[in-house]
């Protein structure tokens, strides 16, 4: 069993509260064990850093400073809040890199007690741990209830690949990774191209109009792709495409039903867990419609068939071949093709 | 301190020059301060000139030097100026020139060492005198020297079968050279071959260049070798000797008549990569193009039927001269040349790099040479300018400029030749088409010979250009009007807002790039190659074709981005400049080389098996060595390795550089105890 | 010597870019920008900005400080972090909107009461009168200020599915290192009031 | 902030010995770029990394040098073919001579760097400064002769032999 330190955010304790139950779920089967960092503060999300770029540094100073206290053997702290995630490993980016920065986060530290050694923690986001640590063939391993003739969007957001710091993620324009761990589960993957686009982040609260556009373009793409739904790994991107679409749909006067489930309740259900400890229906937009037809009465798993290339084959001209490592269009679920 | 190290005043009368390189050197280091230290402080050494120039490589700087040693009876010269690399030959020649031997001369670096990488001005001015007084003290230890000179064979080898290497090749061949035309293809033409039209002037590309080819195939002065690669050169400039490896074709060169008929029979089609950019086909048994010089095809064999099961063999069984060899194997061939240039070329910029322009994923992103085949009369399509699906002409085609170029992630430079080119892709398509034409561009860059003019008819005809960067291509549509298109989205930064526009087709101008090879072609040539992989220039200006190693040249687009005319004119000008070698008959040679003071050589033999080059030989009746200054190379192992001393390397000798180290440091001891000094 | 400006003074008072560059962390790299409008073709709000990314840094350039520090744009970044990643020159943009939206603070250049500059600051008093955020808080506040409730009636209905779905607090969370949070957080501004 | 354990107005004297063919042009190559390191590194050009006598670093030490850097072209590239390898196994033995003599051996160090690694070369100079500064002014006595030094020093060609 391997031991990580564990850094909720705030988003974990409420409004994501299904996001923390899923995850405590699904981590005995995934062999891993968490260590809860006692009494951290708000990460400042995108706010305390535009007023205060000191304080903003100590703010998540203090945090280090609490999970270097606790490390105890372990240096690898798992964050799965995309905000929470970007502003702790990019505080650990700067306070190793800029000496004099780091002089004067542990001289405000000090006011408090505490000290941080920059350098002492990796920060890492749980997509990552799950991906590169657990991997793709324990997770297949462990499902018993693959979520076969469910189409799924996977939606990434910004903060978790962009600027991504310390270069965890392969991509920062269209990753894969999530969409592995979906066909992984049995799932028909979509090729979402918005995969990495906003999902307004705090412009509900700033500007209305402006974040229900940005929703819609999401919700649109997803909804012409035919998704049954789109899972995220983020609270803030769960909460404006869920809380806010009723919103949008009545903005825009359209009739969108994109249900928004975090990735882990999804894989949740494919370990057979039932709906209720993953946290299922806390989301404004009912998924159990979708999820009922990978219910109970789900026929036997059979592998997927290959979803034919879009584009007829003998005519024309060739497409560029794309590096293995990267899905091709052809492996994806495109636009205008339901299986 | 210093003194007591030297207690008698230098017998030799020596002249010291500090250049100002312009503001090069002047505008970091106060070289006033330099001269005026040297003359003050070395005077012991036997300074007895010291002085500072604005360009010391100037003809008028050189007479300075030439005056002196007339003048003033210097017995030897140190300049303090640009590195030896660059300028050691002028200022020896200088010497020379004003009479005394060359290797009396020294040139010390103060601005690839001091200038160029330091910005504290006070303490590059100490370091500079401290370079100085190092070149000071070691010139005292110089000898006279005479250089060697070695002859040089009068035939060429050209890598690379591109326009530069035909024109070079061309251009000696007709003037009586012989040359070796080394192309890794199966055949010559290179880049150029594929293209469709050539700006400004809109030329069919191949009915410009394949008369070359031809003529490069035909003429009895070029031993054509396609389908071939270097894998090895030993030697030095005038004599090298070049290992080439002939891959196997599989197809008897000297039945075969280029009918065809192999291809034709061929079962297996396969993607041509390589001569159609990957958008059209060839057979296993194939000729990239119909005027492929020279006509032979050549057999795939990792596509092979009969390589990859054993069985098929149409192509053997349908040749009418019987010329297909499936036994063939590679083979190696070992030439003498003088000289060697490279032109070896570049590769394009790989766009899936750029996920955000969605090339790979989004079928109707093209990049720029499937768009040169797309467009080609001789190509998939015939000509004729369609989507992917190989039958919808595009109603509306966007442009992207600096495709892997310009970006900080991919390649700083700017390739020179993506604006014309997309010009020209956009004059195509509205003639074509009629379709519209956006061009994406950050800056427009039509310096040349009525290229701004393209630009201006491209105006007049009607294209669409937007100052701005494309963000990214995407097919989720989200305004009326996008369902089914490729929206380009960018900041129009002429009206500061970011505008969709959508497309049906969007053309990658992709950066060029050095050759992926580039380390191991640079190492096994000598020659070195810039940050970014392009082989480097001995002077960037002024010897634009030649490069640090004595008889390797470079030109065309290895050396850096360049279009057509800018490659031949490199190809002629490196056959100019190798014409000169050839034409000289000899070369002067550095005369650094080893000798054995017999006298003290114990015969202990450790030098023997030091020298590489075997130039040291044993005298078993004297139990002595002796080197071979024919075969030694000047390296100086040996010397070092001298338990008795008895080894001196000239040029480089013990004297010489301990003098140097007592130079460099001269000046600490100086600031360490100035009373003492008695200035 | 006459009452020109002498040449020290000259030298140490900062032009506006330089400001900039100096009050963003590590190397923000703003010289090197060559208004390519990745940024502004990237930005999912530059439409609604008064100005484009790569316009404030012309403007920043041409030492417009009032004009860059009363505009839109720095507000509206929703730090997606696109700009930053696909700047060709790698120009940390989004960090640099960070620094005009604080120096706009600083300065006083932020209008008062709009929903922009409200809601950091709404946010960083719970942060630091409580340690965590809070959702009901903010958002009540935020909706009473700002949203006209009878241009969007959702919001309401919003607030009350988050409630009666669990997922929002009536009452703030206090961490129990509150104090030491705040001595921390005053002398963090103090060490950068020092040092400005 | 804890104080730095050395004196930091301590500037070492650092003496580079650079092969024709492949270091002295990375340096050259670093101008050309406009690189930048501390002014504390001198250079000195020799035809081959092979070259270089213990002699030489000796001589570097005697006359006040803090730190001595020998660079070459990488190990395969060498010019006159193999003789890097020659200087490779001579800085080895030199080096522990070196600690014999109470000198540190992290104040010779040898680097290769290619005609083209002008920002390896910076890098590598900038570090051995830093490295030479942390290790404090050698205190060898100021112009020590040559001839006081024991005879063995020299004798590393015959160890060589040994090793071999």
């Amino acid at each position: 069993m391997k031991k990580y330190l564990f850094f909720p955010g705030c988003s974990l304790e409420r409004n994501a509260r299904s996001y923390y139950d899923s995850i405590m779920a699904i981590r005995d089967d995934l062999d891993i064990e968490f260590e809860e960092i006692q009494d951290y503060n708000c990460c400042g999300a995108t706010e305390y850093t535009s007023i205060h770029r000191l304080g903003s540094f100590a703010l998540l100073g203090r945090n280090l400073a609490l999970a270097e206290k606790q490390s105890n053997g372990t240096h690898t702290m798992t964050v799965p809040c995309s905000a929470c995630y970007l502003n702790l490993s990019k505080t650990e980016h700067y306070l190793r890199t800029d000496a004099h920065l780091a002089g004067q986060v542990n001289q405000a530290l000090e006011a408090g007690g505490l000290h941080y050694n920059p350098g002492m923690l990796d920060i890492r986001h749980i997509l990552d741990i799950i991906f590169n640590d657990v991997g793709i063939d324990v997770i297949k391993s462990k499902v018993v209830h693959p979520l076969t003739g469910l189409r799924v969007a996977s939606y990434y957001g910004c903060m978790i690949i962009r600027p991504d710091y310390e270069n965890r993620f392969p991509d920062p324009e269209y990753p894969d990774l999530l969409e592995k761990l979906m066909s992984a589960l049995g799932a028909e993957v979509i090729d979402y191209p918005l995969r990495a686009h906003c999902c307004s982040g705090h412009m509900p609260s700033i500007s209305a109009p402006v974040a229900y556009e940005l929703i819609r373009r999401l919700i649109h793409t997803a909804d012409e792709y035919k998704a049954d739904v789109l899972v995220t790994l983020c609270p803030m991107c769960q909460l404006n495409l869920d809380a806010y679409q009723p919103d949008m749909n009545r903005h825009f006067n359209t009739n969108y039903h994109v249900p928004i489930l975090y990735f882990t309740q999804l894989m949740g259900l494919a370990f057979g867990k039932t709906a209720k400890e993953l946290g299922i229906g806390k989301e404004f937009i009912d998924a159990r419609p979708a999820l009922s037809r990978i219910g109970i009465e789900v026929p036997p798993a059979e592998p997927a068939p290959e979803v034919r290339h879009p584009r007829k084959k003998e005519e024309g001209l060739p497409m560029p071949k794309m590096p293995a490592k990267n899905m091709s269009a052809s492996s994806q679920g495109g636009k205008d093709e339901v299986k | 301190m210093a003194e007591q190290d030297n207690p008698q005043k230098s017998q030799e009368r020596i002249g010291v020059y500090v250049c100002h390189c312009g503001s090069n050197i002047a505008g970091t280091v106060d070289v006033e301060e330099v001269h005026r230290w040297a003359a003050e402080r070395l005077e012991q050494d036997g300074v007895v000139v010291a002085r500072d120039y604005k360009f010391m490589c100037s003809s008028l700087g050189q007479e300075l030097i030439e005056r002196d040693i007339k003048n003033e009876g210097l017995t030897r010269v140190v300049v303090a100026a640009c590195s030896p690399h660059l300028h050691e030959a002028t200022f020896r020649e200088a010497t020379k020139q004003g009479g005394l031997n060359p290797y009396l001369c020294e040139l010390v670096s103060i601005r690839e060492q001091v200038s160029w990488v330091h910005s504290d001005k006070q303490k590059a001015t100490e370091k500079a005198k401290a370079v100085v007084a190092g070149g000071v003290r070691r010139v005292i230890h110089n000898v006279p020297l005479e250089p060697m000179r070695v002859p040089i064979h009068p035939d060429v080898l050209i890598v690379g079968g591109g326009v530069t290497g035909i024109q070079a090749a061309l251009e000696l061949a007709n003037g009586g050279k012989h040359v070796y035309l080394v192309e890794r293809d199966s055949t010559i033409g290179g880049h150029m071959a594929q293209l469709d039209k050539t700006f400004p002037t809109l030329d069919c590309s191949a009915c410009i260049l394949t008369p070359r080819m031809v003529s490069a195939g035909n003429h009895r002065n070029i031993t054509l070798l396609t389908w071939s690669e270097v894998t090895d050169v030993s030697g030095y400039v005038g004599n090298f000797t070049v290992t080439i490896r002939k891959k196997a074709r599989y197809i008897n060169t000297n039945l075969c008549t280029g009918c065809g008929v192999c291809s034709e029979k061929c079962p297996k089609k396969v993607i041509d990569d390589n001569f159609e950019a990957g958008l059209g086909y060839r057979k296993a048994v194939y000729t990239s193009f119909p005027q492929a010089v020279p006509k032979y095809p050549v057999i795939d064999v990792e596509n092979c039927t009969y390589f990859l099961k054993g069985t098929c063999k149409a192509c053997e069984r349908f040749c009418p001269p019987g010329a297909i060899d499936f036994t063939q194997k590679d083979e190696f061939i070992t030439v003498p040349v003088g000289n060697i240039i490279l032109a070896t070329g570049y590769q394009t910029f790989d766009p899936r790099r750029i996920p955000q322009y969605g090339y790979g994923r989004l079928a109707n992103v093209f990049t720029s040479m499937e768009f040169e085949r797309l467009s080609n009369s001789a190509g998939p399509t015939g000509g004729k300018v369609v989507l992917r699906d190989g039958k919808t002409t595009p109603r509306a085609v966007g442009i992207i400029h600096c495709v892997g170029s310009r970006d900080r992630k991919y390649n700083n430079y700017c390739s020179a030749i993506c604006c014309m080119q997309s010009l020209k892709f956009a004059h195509i398509v509205k003639e074509r088409t009629g379709a519209d034409v956006y061009e994406f561009y950050i800056d427009m860059r039509t310096p040349g010979k009525s290229y701004d003019e393209f630009y201006q008819r491209n105006l007049e005809e009607g294209v669409l250009f937007v100052r701005g960067r494309v963000a990214e291509v995407t097919d989720a549509a989200r305004l009326p009007g996008e369902e089914g298109k490729l929206i380009i989205q960018a900041e129009d930064t002429l009206i500061g807002k970011q505008r969709r526009i959508p497309v049906d087709m969007v053309i990658l101008s992709t950066a060029l790039e050095p050759r992926s090879d580039y380390e191991e072609v640079g190492k096994l040539f000598g020659i070195s190659c810039s940050t970014d992989g392009w082989f480097i220039e001995r002077h960037v200006k002024l010897d634009p074709v030649a490069t640090m190693t004595e008889g390797v040249f470079i030109a065309g687009c290895a050396v850096g981005p360049k279009d057509v005319p800018a490659s031949v004119s490199q190809g002629s000008a490196v056959a100019a400049r190798v014409f000169q070698y050839i034409q000289q008959g000899e070369i002067a040679l550095e005369p650094y080389r080893a000798t054995i003071d017999q006298e003290k050589c114990s015969g202990c033999r450790i030098c023997n098996d030091m020298c590489p080059f075997r130039a040291i030989l044993f005298h078993e009746d004297l139990m002595v060595s002796e080197v071979n200054p024919a075969l030694c190379q000047g390296c100086g192992t040996c010397v070092a390795a001298c338990p008795a001393g008895a080894i001196a390397g000239s040029g480089f000798s013990d004297e010489q550089i301990l003098a140097q180290i007592e130079g460099l440091m001269l000046i600490d001891q100086e600031q360490a105890q100035p009373v003492e000094a008695g200035l | 010597m006459n009452d020109a400006l002498q040449p020290e003074e000259v030298q140490t008072k900062l032009n506006f870019l330089e400001e900039v560059m100096q009050a963003t962390p590590g190397d923000s790299r703003l010289e090197m920008c060559i208004q390519c409008g990745t940024c502004g073709g990237s930005c999912p709000s530059s439409p609604d900005m008064d100005h484009t990314p790569r316009t404030i840094f012309a403007m920043i350039r041409a030492d417009m400080r009032e004009a860059v520090l009363r505009s839109n744009t720095a507000w509206f970044c929703i730090s997606c972090y696109y700009c930053t990643v696909r700047c060709p020159q790698e120009v940390h943009i989004t960090d640099l909107m960070y620094t005009l939206k604080s120096m706009a603070v600083r300065q006083g250049f932020t209008q008062p009461n709009t929903p922009w500059s409200d809601w950091s600051l709404t946010f960083n008093e719970y942060v630091y009168n409580y340690g965590r955020a809070f959702e009901f808080g903010l958002a009540t506040r935020q909706g009473l200020r700002h949203t006209s409730l009878l241009k969007y009636p959702g919001l309401a209905q919003l607030g009350m599915g988050m409630l009666t779905k669990g997922r929002m607090n009536l009452t703030p969370r206090r961490i129990e290192g509150l104090e030491g949070l705040q001595k921390i957080l005053n002398r963090a501004d103090e060490i950068e009031g020092e040092s400005q | 902030m804890e104080p730095t354990k050395t004196n930091s107005s301590f500037e070492p004297v650092i003496i580079g010995f650079t092969c024709n063919w492949c270091s002295y042009r990375a340096a050259d190559m670093a101008g050309m770029a406009r690189m930048k390191y501390p002014t504390n590194i001198r250079l000195i050009r020799v035809m081959c990394s092979g070259r270089m006598d213990p002699l030489f670093v000796l001589k570097a030490f005697a006359s006040g040098a803090d730190g001595v850097l020998i660079t070459g072209c990488h190990p395969g590239d060498c010019h006159y073919i193999e003789q890097n390898y020659k200087a490779l196994r001579r800085f080895l033995l030199m080096q522990r001579t070196l600690e014999q003599m109470g000198i540190e051996p992290g104040r010779l160090k040898l680097v290769w760097a290619s005609a083209s690694e002008g920002a390896k070369f910076t890098d590598e100079v900038i570090k051995i400064i830093d490295e030479v500064r942390l290790l404090g002014p050698l205190n060898w006595p100021a112009g020590q002769e040559m001839e006081m030094l024991p005879e063995s020093i020299f004798d590393t060609e015959a160890a060589m032999e040994e090793e071999a």
